[in-house]
């Protein structure tokens, strides 16, 4: 694709801006010689025609949810509703300025802690932070949350390990090694569930807690929760909750009855905010009794009718965010929960299990489902032995040709050539139905004309890119 | 119905069918019946759209901030967002899509991501840049942690000009992995007063204008400091007209860029930006997109070098980053695009006259003085016997500026900090001094 | 640089070569030296974005208005739109297209046209719908002059209940093509009087709900008028409830169907709709989009049965309308559909619940009654002694309703309509009674 | 294309409404039986993702300036600031009633009130009116002003004609018979201007008028402008201008000054709005000292620093608009008066005439140029003579498998396989050639595979759409 730099011409401009009154040399003038600028920097320099079309044509080689289905499994593509994006952007939100004293900015205030009481009853668990801005950051809070704890008891040094589960998100281990942990890896069983013999085997002194995916990134539920985390507690470590997975049991279950000392909650996935191509999301944590002195401060507190910021927490890990988190995303999930309210909240995992379970049952004739059991909001499928030479890829690149976003690849890491479908409870059932047959008969294609996946996608702005070649001849901004 | 859920009642018996269940609740047997049974609700009822918006509005309106002139700063800027980047960011295909896993269908992303890499290589000096973090604090504690992966060294020097949000959410990354912090004082000018450079030394942040609006002189630094990291945070509009880190031997330079086109967003989103050496490039936390072929060989571009990150090298990987600030990148890449570099520079020197406007007339006030005689850029501190009063008398003629306990982490006392940005008028600098000067 | 021209002084002098003239100038050298020289500036200097931007919200912020609680209606209704509407608005394609004269590349445009038609005859129970008039003013005036050319007739009767705005803008029109109106008295109900039909007339206009609010009994009206023309003008949302003028007998239904989606905007632009029965389609005026094929047998839109409009037709024309009111119709087919049969009855019901409770409410009052004994919908008018003292206590109470002027052309000097949508609160149902009870 | 009908299913709904409180009868039992609605509308059942789905995706099937060239003459397709169109919803505006008592809407009025300014100055013409909503609906105005004026004359029965040249749009003449006019055609010469010979025959005592466009719709500047405003007036008759195309000659010229009594302007043509895919647009009247006490009413008068409505015209002709005109379009144009001031005025009709001429000195030896000269803002080509059976409707779809969108074809009437070319100022130089560039390729095509003209266009979502069988088999709703 061109690039906005390939648009334009020197001169050309997108906006009339004031202009300087005085000439520029007397104000430069103030600043010390050194420390002026010697060269502008390239900037592109277009039209405000130009400009507009440039990034509207990119905007068309997108695909996103609101184009058409995105069974990206772990992401929760759900339908992101317009009424958010708009309450958003209301100024009174959008242009607050966060070092306003408390007084002048109580209505966000309010939102903020009126959001955080939610999240509290939603996951049973009787502290929260608001600050992490992601669903990492709220794990490498978590991680630093146990760092803290075992601190206090003395016990820094000797628990250094967190056991996780081999079916673990990417983001679980590298987070618990930022906070220094070791991370002790636990086989899945037969069933996909975390091996209670293994845990057992690895549990010990040593172990400052386990990271769990509820249910796990198999789409399954871990039958013995309770069990694993008793066993856990039992030997002193504490359990992590990643929530990516709350769509799953959203208003049916919930962390804290489940055993969770910390849990995060992506609001980009289950609660419904856009995910921007990459971000923002937002990655709040409730935290259970034992860890509440340790949240990172300021607090959002309520006085009566008033709201302020408490920091009377002498052990807090600190601040993790230079301010109260990502407000402007935590705006639309707070409107969300309060749309949905309870029963809307159930029919969301009714829903989301639902449609997964229709596709499982749909495609388990056609493709390996290595773990044939109930599925919650997701399932996995392997791309193993489809025909000659076909693997996940092919048939991820071949589904665009179809329409269709591609599920999630080769992850979990344990299921070969995994495919992860992921449907949420917002797409009607003509869609799944419609992305059911895409698969049926890329299956049968697979058999009968392999290379018809080999070199897809075709119906895509470019075919199939080479990733390799972008190592080998790293080109990651343009030269002049 | 669920205006957000299609299934009706038709559909779920048909799915149920297929799957071979009786009931929905049938779904859920797998959770242990102890957790079910436990399960409170929240205790809310669905609402109608009209209701909800009415609260939501009613709530955000209860800010009487959002009516005050707005002479605030550190750390965030009202800058002018011209209309064309909301635009572009309110193209659903844009914000309704995941991170540009799949590349074919991710073309438009992708693209930008490479623009804006771009951009800010050329803002900061840098030769690579990722992405987006979260913010410029995560940035700038990711910077920290990679000059330790780089350097082995352990000790932080670190300003007492930082901007304390930013001080604290490193010291709390920094405290994760074992870092110590080690404070670097300032000298009258409010600018950085570096001695000698202790032996073991990771890195030294240098903040550049710092949090007291100063600008810092950053020659020689690098020299000094030898294998440690120069991480320099900086402030992207002044990058306009300042000589970038990167010219001046830097190894990172990363900061806050809500200033490029986006809003206050009372604090978040915001938007980090990292960029650093192409030696450090694999080294470099975050997303990358690079430019490649497709088979027939046309140009694309592809998420690259994802050997370093979470989802493949696992604990090994250079950050936990998944989900970063790619729509404010977004912003920021337009924003970019629309000023180019005559535009963004007009704005940094409106801001530049703005504030060395209203500081010369404060200065002139009696009972006032500014705080530091080193150069500043678009803030600067403001001294005065009681800044509390200041600041309410401030308030009462409708202007808001930052409180001043947000400056006594930096050790100042007497001051107020006083921003300045291309959109505050003349009228508004006019009540400003006089609210000050007691008229 | 202008931002909107991108032509650089090297554009210029390369594009003025190739046509081989020296100067812009040259470029005008056509036009009379005379004209050229009268020519004088309007005296403005170009301006940057901030400053028009603060000038003109300056302005707009001067409306008192928009901080009343509105019980205004006559005409224009308050009602909720789902952002989801002008999320599909702000779609850049459909926004900044031109009229569909090209059907390949506009098949979005045509779709929705379609869509559109067929959601206004479901609503008006008509057999055709064209895809837009400017507003519900000119559909009427469009229908009383497809009722000449149809039925040869003169005479338009036009009700003493008719909204004054439509009679003013239908008199225009009339006396254009000299068409002579007729009033026709309503009742103390507040309902039609219609006596003897005289001979020659060319139709009966009806407004369902009529300008004081009340829902018109249309049942045998069309038997009475023969040949001449029924001409409905029909307001959309109570649509939802009342039988559609098409099963009455209706010759054409048109109305203002701004309340579905569109905002107030200061009363412009609106959306006029026009659907008549099939004999009529062409003498109908205005757009039309079809269905048909395209070489592949593939279903495609086109604009349809453009014989009869201006640009082939010429003097001959159904009508002069070109540009219509697209984008607003565009609202209407997505507020329709977002609605749904189900939705689009609630906000009638929740609307007409509204005026109700409040009519029932003012009713006990003392000094207060309302004016007719007809059935009404979502409007009213209440009677008093003193129409202006009224109207001052609920605007001293932060209620808007129309000023009592609007009524009197249609005899009524002591009376305040009100009209009341689903927005309307409990809370503000409230403040009206105690404001009219001077409490 | 599939509709919303074929989306969607009985109950569904895209739309959380509160409830009604009470039972649905209570309500219903207080109107009529005979008046209560036997049938619902059959609307649309969908969801919202369904509904945002649909309509994204119809969006994307639509070519608009914001996705490329649309060099469609007469329409001005120039570049719509985003700023405009944020302003424009500025609920300020937005949601602001117009029967508001005038103290209650001093803002709306104040725009209004310098909006009517601005355009007096810009047109040099003493008087206006805001009301009409669209350039077809400001000639109806401007007829009905003639017809009020020759009533108050005396000369109402008299004066039945207007004269038109055969170059005009087909509004202008729709518009006059709606009024009762009787149109008299006026021929062009070979210069592409109106024959001062044939416009003396014509004119007499049963002149009403005339109606002009200038440039006329060949591009063409009425070199005569002056002699036939004289002629016209000499012989009793007013002289009606469609501004249509006053891009050509902004911020340099004024109707006011060659002799114009009424003049529109199509706010959605030269002053930026942006044409919402067929409406709404703006077309204000600009009127000569004569036709004042005619302009309709109310007026937006200003009394020192406050704004009023003023209804003592007792001549005028009425309302034509229900309330004060399209008032979200006006703002929108005079932001962008505001905006360009004279120098960006000034710069609009050189960009826009610099573009025209440009186009038509590469594309003149590849086309015929009928009437070869100076052009102002536009140009018309024929597509006659190309290739075997290559009509110009043929190069149009072409012009789509090339990405661009087709100038206006047919129109004006007076050339042959008309192609009228109007690629405004807001466009680079690099589109110009790239269009250039595509034309010429086409008209080699036309002469060595005209079936690939003849079968175009290719790359359309649809192919070429049968309009024969739209009218053979009229399916103008979807039938149930
Ligand atoms: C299971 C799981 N855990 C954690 C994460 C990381 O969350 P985030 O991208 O919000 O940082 C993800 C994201 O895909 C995930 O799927
Ligand atoms: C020359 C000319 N006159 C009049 C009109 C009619 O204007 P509107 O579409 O605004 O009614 C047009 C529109 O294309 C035109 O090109």
């Amino acid at each position: 694709m061109s690039t906005i730099y390939d648009r334009g011409a020197p001169g050309r401009r997108a906006l009339a801006l004031p202009s300087l009154g005085q000439p520029e040399e007397r104000l430069l003038g103030l600043i010390p010689a050194g420390m002026r600028r010697k060269r502008p920097p390239r900037l592109p320099e277009v039209s405000q025609p130009e400009l507009v079309r440039h990034y509207t044509a990119l905007s068309r080689m997108n695909y996103g949810v609101d184009t058409g289905f995105y069974p990206l499994g772990s992401c929760t593509m759900k339908h992101n509703p317009k009424l958010h994006e708009d309450l958003a952007r209301n100024p009174a939100l959008a242009d607050l300025h966060p070092l306003l004293p408390p007084e002048d900015c109580q209505g966000a205030l309010a939102l903020l802690w009126e959001f955080g009481e939610r999240l509290k009853a939603i996951t049973g668990m009787p502290g929260v932070t608001l600050q992490p801005a992601a669903g990492a950051h709220g794990e490498l809070t978590g991680m630093l949350l146990l760092k803290k704890w075992f601190e206090d008891q003395g016990e820094e040094r000797k628990r250094t390990k967190i056991l996780l589960p081999d079916s673990a998100h990417g983001t679980n281990p590298a987070s618990a090694a930022m906070v220094g942990f070791t991370v002790v890896s636990l086989p899945s069983d037969r069933r996909g569930m975390v091996d209670l013999g293994a845990l057992n085997l690895a549990l010990g002194p040593d172990v400052a807690g386990i990271m769990l995916t509820v249910p796990n990134t198999l789409g399954i539920f871990e039958e013995d929760i309770l069990e694993i985390t008793r066993l856990v507690h039992e030997a002193g470590g504490l359990c992590y909750f990643d929530g990516a997975n709350l769509n799953a049991y959203l208003g049916r279950a919930r962390p804290g009855d489940m055993g969770a000392d910390v849990f995060h909650i992506n609001l980009h996935k289950t609660f419904s905010t856009p995910h921007g191509g990459g971000g923002p999301g937002a990655g709040p944590v409730t935290v259970s009794e034992a860890l509440l002195p340790y949240l990172p401060v300021p607090d959002v507190v309520r006085d009566g009718v008033e709201f302020r910021l408490a920091w009377d927490r002498p052990n807090s890990i600190g601040r993790v965010h230079p301010y109260l988190g990502n407000t402007l995303v935590m705006v639309k999930s707070l409107v969300y929960i309060l749309t949905l309210g309870d029963e809307g909240m159930r029919e969301v995992s009714a829903g989301a299990v639902l449609a997964a379970n229709y596709l499982r049952a749909k495609l388990k004739g056609a493709y390996v489902l290595p773990y044939d059991r109930l599925a919650k909001h997701e399932f996995v499928l392997s791309g193993e032995g489809l025909g000659e030479g076909v693997r996940t890829l092919d048939v991820a690149k071949r589904l665009m040709d179809y329409g269709f976003h591609p599920p999630t690849v080769y992850f979990p890491l344990i299921v070969k050539e995994a495919l992860m479908i992921e449907p949420t409870e917002t797409e009607p059932r003509e869609t799944l139905d419609a992305f059911a047959d895409a698969m049926l008969a890329i299956a049968q294609e697979a058999k009968e004309k392999p290379e018809l996946l080999h070199q897809a996608p075709h119906a895509t702005p470019v075919r199939r890119l080479d990733e390799a070649r972008a190592v080998r001849e790293p080109k990651l901004r343009r030269e002049f | 119905m669920n205006p957000y859920i299609p299934h009706t009642g038709e559909d779920i018996e048909a799915m149920l069918e297929a799957i071979g269940l009786q009931d929905v609740e049938a779904l859920f047997a797998d959770i242990p019946r102890p957790v079910r049974e436990r399960h409170r609700p929240v205790g809310l009822p669905p609402q109608d759209e009209l209701g909800v918006q009415r609260h939501l509005v009613g709530l955000a309106e209860r800010s009487t901030g959002r009516k005050l002139v707005p002479f605030l700063g550190g750390g965030l800027y009202d800058h002018y967002i011209p209309p064309v980047v909301g635009h572009i960011l309110s193209r659903a295909e844009f914000y309704t899509a995941y991170t540009p896993y799949q590349a074919e269908v991710s073309q438009g992303t992708l693209t930008w991501m490479f623009e804006y890499q771009t951009m800010i290589c050329e803002l900061t000096g840098m030769e690579v840049a990722n992405a987006s973090m979260y913010d410029g604090a995560a940035a700038l504690a990711e910077a920290v942690l990679m000059a330790h992966r780089a350097t082995g060294g352990t000790t932080i020097l670190v300003p007492r000009s930082l901007n304390p949000r930013l001080r604290e959410v490193v010291a709390t990354y920094a405290w994760g992995a074992g870092l110590p912090l080690r404070d670097v004082p300032y000298d009258a000018n409010g600018q950085l007063a570096l001695d000698s450079i202790p032996d073991g030394i990771c890195a030294l942040i240098v903040q550049q204008p710092n949090a007291l609006g100063t600008v810092e002189d950053l020659t020689g630094v690098k020299e000094r400091l030898g294998k440690a990291f120069l991480i320099a945070y900086a402030s992207p509009i002044p990058l306009a007209v300042l000589e970038p880190p990167g010219s001046l031997g830097a190894d990172a330079v990363v900061g806050e860029g809500q200033a490029l086109g986006n809003p206050l967003s009372f604090g978040g989103p915001l938007l980090g930006f990292f960029a650093t050496r192409k030696d450090h490039l694999r080294r470099m936390p975050g997303r990358v997109s690079g430019q490649t072929q497709d088979v027939n060989g046309k140009v694309g571009y592809v998420m690259t070098f994802q050997t370093r990150e979470q989802h493949i090298r696992r604990e090994g990987a250079t950050s936990n980053i998944c989900t970063n600030s790619a729509l404010c990148a977004l912003a920021a890449t337009v924003y970019l695009a629309a000023l180019g570099p005559d535009g963004l520079r007009r704005v940094a020197l409106l801001s530049f006259e703005r504030a060395h406007a209203l500081a010369e007339r404060i200065a002139r006030l009696p009972g006032y003085d500014l705080a530091f005689g080193g150069p500043f850029f678009h803030e600067f501190v403001v001294r005065c016997a009681d800044p509390a009063r200041a600041v309410d008398r401030l308030r009462r003629a409708g202007i808001a500026v930052v409180p001043p306990a947000f400056l006594h982490p930096l050790g100042v006392r007497d001051g107020v900090l006083v921003a300045a940005t291309e959109k505050r008028t003349e009228e508004e600098l006019d009540r400003f001094v006089a609210a000050l000067g007691g008229r």
